[in-house]
């Protein structure tokens, strides 16, 4: 497999001439991705769970297959430890309301959470406690524990890796930590699940969030681990069709999860997809992945050092898929705006990290992001747009 | 104000390339007066800009005269572009005056839809503020 | 427009030869709905209202035209007034969490609801009552009055059309006796809006649900709408990226109604596909629609008529969309598991209205469902296949 | 029980259509002997199906033999089958016998996913009814 001839995969890059350096917002998608959607809405497209029918059965059978598909690539232990959702951020809400509300009174999370790990806490009114993080932006793990230990039995809700600085946190080490105290754990891999393999197991993760999007899949379908052990401990959380043993005007028993949790009409042709994107990914592998996108980040961390008046937020170390900078005196929204007018499309702004911004006393960053389609080639005519856009903001 | 408008017309013309458009804009921005510290509050920062802008308007005898500031340039430069057509103009002439008349600078092709409420709220408080004068 | 060639524009009808009489559960879907995902995801795919790059933009403006597409379709004042939700059943659970939990004791609903509209107000704690139905199942507006008597200021929620049985409330005139008394009323269109137009501002609803993949558009997608005057009555209920002004640790500001409840990624191509989709039903008008439809429901009641041994729930007044029956001395399932084998898929089962069929004394029943496509030969060849099947079972 | 097996095996492969096979098996399930309406109550049904299928083991001699019900008379005539196959054979017997071996029957033809499980199940409580039983 030729790593610089994946681009040939996605039908994007054969209709636009645009260098998408965005993919940490969401990843353009393979051929064969959108093939298997259409593959069920032309030849069995039917709803799931409920009818005798033959169609039904097929689109049943594709669906709980996706499942298991999804089940493996976390490695999970069974396929129904694995709740579809609708993205990671309905993942978080579901934990928030189904799990956390009734057992918790304190979250503790980091200080690089997207909103969609800090909001669905307050929505649901708990204590939230944030892990300080050093200079490097790395975190401050005696902090962590600081915190366990005044508030033990606390409910810990960690990203993997940044969405905005892509720092990847010691996550299997937090998670013993957290063990130690008492604490459920909650693992957002919206980032990371694209960039390395994960294996639930071996992190002993409770639950852990994924977005299809973020992993060359379609929009509006994701994956919520959910630890068998923990099943009995969460209650419902939306109620509707598909999702019950029996229903009276009195009282509704539920099917077990992850049914329980997947009222209503799926997203079935997301589902399939989204197993579509994670077989894409398996047969070329995260090793060939980690070492090309090693590769560009290197390159680009090299040619950032040309770069005058650059401001980094981190170092170099552990990075993974996304890179962010300014340039000083320089707003970033300029940039964004002159990058994508030459064809280049990042991302600038606060990055739904407003939280983490602040403490670092800015506004936003420009932000690039990689997927596996990206080539030095990008990274140059990328360089070679931001060089040009400096050179008419700079004073 | 109109003519005003088609001498911005004429100058964005001028360029073929959009990049040069941006470069007449950024311009303006990086020659736009800078406001007083005192007077980038929060009374003065138009809502519904993505990015900070403040408006300031003040009047001599019988017209009104605009200062915007952004922390962008280019939105410093558009700015910059209203208040130069707005500016110098009495409240009645502001308010009577069509801003459709607009839509001949094409600056559609030059603000991105997202941020076109930011230039429809300043917009909005140009003549808001005409308004409460007369 | 011949609508007898409609068929054509659905690839499915084209991948194989079945009759398809389960459009109920879900509708086929025609190839320009298709057509403008794949667009979507091979042309301009990226996030929405988060970037200034110019795809981004262009995601954006096809996102927000569908929700101007779909507030048409209704005809709502603005187009702020439609929520995209992941179907009919997140909208009812998102009004039940953001609305009713807080403002209300009682919920008063219809005696054919399906689960989606009777769960949700169980998991929020609320007292259900339900409106008796008459001997023909159609609904007694006096104990219904007597019930908002009762329980003034209460909560209603009323499904349009019943999915299993076809029958269609007098919802305007429900609506007005509901308004008498104080209360506020959803509307479940779920089955409704593929058959009849809707009009939110003549039916003057409060809430109203949609789901698309019942309008021939994709799975995972649907429409909440919610009057104006109420926006400022709903509070959050998922929190995540996108839905906000301003985050920080202590606090969350929202955007207002819709984005507020539009938190993390949404399902992007599903709202372009959902738009394509009601652009389609545009074209045809309902009332090409609905005269074909009560053709093919006028030739079937025909039909039935000559069916030994038929059971029939109601008369055949009001009926939309869906029939069903049993035979007697037969099970509805063994009728399903024959039919299909026949090429014929139509439903079998409790629909998901457990509580109707504990009313009606039964388990089950077998439903035929119609969509624009279907044609008198669909119903020729349901009838031998159920003739054939009734002749194997019957003793 | 082989033995049983590969009769039922050969009269399903008579058939090449498979709305002849369900003929066969809907004519199994209208001769399959009645339950007791006692019989029928909750503590002999059967977890797991859709249907409603009841399951009722007796003892003769060393022998252990199954009286089944369902609804729908399908379920019944594939409930019968499994009943014949593992009638009158000691509970040892039962438990020895590896279930893979009911799948050249080729039964997955026939009973859909959906169902699969209710079929599961009934062959769990057999099995578990002849592990009581040892
Ligand atoms: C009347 C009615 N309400 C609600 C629903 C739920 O719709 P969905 O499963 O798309 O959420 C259905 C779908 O079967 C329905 O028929
Ligand atoms: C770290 C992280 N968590 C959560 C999310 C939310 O994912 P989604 O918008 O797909 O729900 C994102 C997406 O930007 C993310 O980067």
């Amino acid at each position: 497999m030729n790593i610089n001839t994946l681009k040939n995969d996605f039908p994007f890059f054969k209709n636009n001439k645009l260098v998408y350096l965005d993919s940490g917002a969401t990843a353009q998608k393979p051929q064969i991705v959108l093939d298997s959607m259409n593959e069920f809405h032309k030849s069995y497209c039917a709803n799931i769970h409920r009818s005798a029918h033959g169609l039904g059965n097929k689109a049943t059978q594709e669906y709980e297959n996706a499942r298991q598909t999804v089940s493996k690539f976390l490695n999970a232990k069974t396929k129904d430890e694995i709740v579809f959702t609708s993205g990671a951020t309905q993942g978080i809400n579901l934990v928030a309301y189904a799990y956390v509300k009734e057992h918790f009174k304190h979250v503790i999370i980091s200080g690089l959470e997207h909103h969609s790990n800090i909001i669905p806490w307050q929505i649901i009114d708990k204590s939230l406690h944030v892990i300080d993080f050093k200079k490097d932006l790395h975190v401050d793990l005696e902090h962590f524990e600081s915190l366990l230990k005044s508030y033990p039995n606390s409910f810990v809700s960690l990203v993997e890796t940044s969405n905005t600085f892509g720092i990847t946190h010691p996550i299997k080490e937090m998670i013993q930590l957290a063990r130690k105290y008492g604490s459920k754990v909650l693992v957002d891999a919206a980032q990371s699940s694209v960039h390395s393999a994960i294996d639930v197991q071996d992190l002993d993760a409770d639950f852990l969030v994924l977005s299809a999007h973020k992993l060359y899949g379609p929009t509006g379908i994701g994956a919520l681990y959910i630890k068998k052990d923990l099943h009995e401990k969460c209650k419902a959380f939306q109620g509707g069709g598909g999702a019950i043993k029996e229903v009276t005007y009195e009282k509704t028993v539920y099917m077990p999860i992850p049914y329980m949790y997947e009222a209503g009409t799926q997203h079935i042709a997301g589902a399939i997809g989204f197993a579509s994107a994670l077989e894409y990914i398996r047969n070329i592998g995260f090793n060939l992945i980690q070492k090309h996108e090693q590769e560009l980040i290197a390159y680009t961390n090299e040619k950032l050092l040309h770069v005058k008046n650059l401001i980094r937020y981190t170092d170099t170390k552990n990075a993974t898929g996304n890179i962010s900078f300014n340039i000083k005196g320089i707003h970033h929204y300029d940039l964004g705006v002159l990058l994508d007018k030459q064809g280049v499309q990042i991302r600038v702004g606060h990055h739904c990290v407003q939280p983490t911004m602040k403490s670092l006393g800015i506004k936003g960053t420009v932000r690039i992001s990689f997927g596996l389609y990206n080539t030095k080639e990008d990274i140059d005519k990328f360089f070679y747009a931001l060089e040009r856009s400096i050179k008419m903001l700079e004073d | 104000m109109n003519e005003t408008i088609n001498k911005y017309k004429e100058d964005l013309e001028f360029f073929d390339d959009v990049m040069d458009k941006y470069e007449y804009i950024i311009d303006l921005g990086k020659k736009s007066p800078l406001l007083d510290e005192k007077d980038k509050n929060e009374t003065n920062k138009i809502k519904g800009c993505q990015s900070s802008v403040w408006f300031v308007a003040h009047k001599e005898k019988d017209k009104l005269f605009f200062d915007t500031y952004s922390d962008t340039v280019i939105v410093r430069g558009l700015a910059f572009i209203l208040a130069q057509i707005y500016s110098n103009h009495s409240p009645k002439e502001i308010q009577s005056f069509n801003r459709e008349e607009l839509k001949i600078l094409n600056l559609d092709e030059i603000i991105s839809p997202v941020r076109l409420n930011g230039f429809t709220s300043m917009l909005n408080a140009i003549y808001a503020h005409a308004k409460k004068e007369i």
